[in-house]
């Protein structure tokens, strides 16, 4: 059972690697966090292997934490640092 | 034996991305390296039997920090539109290290 | 069981610290030298983990609650160094040690 | 008897991921890798947690183990809209057969 699990976590750990790839060509930044966001995903999915193959069940919450934060990086990039409008620093330095 | 595969295997792959963060050319790529590394260390910590640890991990370090080092990015990176910089459609520039 | 987990982690901590250290002292972009802290703080951090861990059966609780008070306050020393990183760049209108210029084609 | 459907359940899963990984590296452009990633990965973790729900020893289990899955079906939902609409102000051109 354990050996099992721990290789299914293993074949996803070897799917997230493949996936920093995207990571390193990413022509738009986008493709970047998408890669990021698979992580997300992936990471959950691996807790959750670890928790059912290493017999850990307290592990599950460490996966619910990750469930409900993995949106968090997408949006502050979204909103923060792929604007189309200027660095809202100028702005602040004019007021000054 | 297949448990220290997966020790193994993680532990090259949290020092390959630590190498990557700091010597990618491009400043947004390093960022994304590192939010990836946070998610990975989580699993490091559910290895060594500290699941208080991840969980403090998986809330802070790759939620809090991938975000304020991604709204700090705008702000530290060049250019009068951050756009042009963090979209080229080319790989990453050669802005010194 | 070929390697102990303690082997394996407690080196990944060993070289993330130096990798770390040799960011912080070799890039020059204030963001970089920032993000090699951060990586300073994992490797120092798996490295105590590690020494809790021992053989897997009795695992120390100590280095856990400084584990743990530690990432809380890396994060914040982070938003703090972030904040400082900005506030250096308005002023001396240079974004990193080689003195590059911060506003247009840089 | 059990144990068997859940770890079927389990593996099942698995190809969703590799499919969701292989799609973000081969596909042509950004809104077709958000397809391929957002929906093989959740249809794959839903396999994955029906397998692990199976199996489990109580209800309360049950419920966490969906309601994590709920969240990661909210989140990429949330984050794939947002991302795809920031592609598009940003003007980027959805890839078609001809321009390839």
């Amino acid at each position: 059972m354990t050996t099992l699990y721990v290789g299914l976590a293993l074949v996803l750990l070897f799917s997230v690697i493949v996936g920093l790839l995207r990571i390193m060509w990413g022509p738009t930044a986008a493709d970047r966090m998408m890669a990021a966001q698979l992580f997300g995903t992936c990471g959950v999915a691996i807790l959750l292997l670890l928790s059912k193959g290493l017999g850990q069940l307290i592990v599950e919450d460490v996966a619910l934490v990750f469930a409900l934060l993995s949106a968090l990086a997408t949006v502050a990039f979204v909103r923060r640092t792929w604007t189309k409008e200027g660095p809202r620093q100028t702005k602040r330095l004019d007021h000054d | 034996m297949i448990v220290s595969a997966f020790d193994l295997v993680l532990c090259l792959t949290l020092v390959w991305l630590a190498w990557h963060v700091l010597v990618s050319p491009d400043l947004f790529r390093a960022v994304v390296l590192f939010i990836s590394f946070g998610l990975l260390m989580a699993l490091a910590w559910v290895r060594l039997l500290a699941p208080d640890v991840a969980l403090a991990e998986a809330a802070i370090g790759s939620g809090l920090t991938g975000a304020l080092f991604l709204s700090a990015l705008r702000r530290l990176t060049p250019g009068r539109r951050g756009e042009r910089r963090v979209d080229r459609k080319e790989g990453g520039d050669d802005e010194g290290l | 069981m070929i390697f102990s987990p303690g082997h394996v982690y407690g080196l990944t901590g060993l070289l993330l610290f130096i990798v770390g250290l040799a960011g912080l002292i070799l890039c020059a972009q204030l963001l970089r030298k920032i993000l090699a802290v951060n990586i300073m703080a994992s490797g120092v951090f798996l490295f105590l983990v590690t020494i809790a861990h021992g053989n897997g059966v009795l695992i120390d609780p100590v280095p856990h609650a400084m584990v743990l008070t530690g990432i809380v306050v890396s994060v914040s020393s982070t938003a703090v160094a972030l904040a400082l990183a900005g506030r250096v760049q308005d002023m001396a209108h240079c974004r990193d040690l080689l003195k590059k210029k911060a506003r247009g084609e840089g | 008897m059990i144990d068997i459907v859940g770890t079927f359940f389990v593996i099942l899963g698995i190809p969703f991921f590799l499919s969701g990984t292989i799609g973000l590296l081969r596909l042509p452009d950004i809104y077709t890798r958000l397809h391929a990633l957002t929906k093989a990965d959740n249809v794959g973790l839903g396999f994955i947690i029906l397998g692990l729900a199976i199996q489990a020893t109580s209800w309360f289990e049950v419920a966490k183990l969906f309601l994590i899955w709920f969240l990661v079906l909210l989140a990429s939902a949330t984050s794939c809209h947002l991302v795809a609409d920031a592609a598009l102000r940003h003007n980027i051109k959805p890839w078609t057969k001809e321009r390839a």
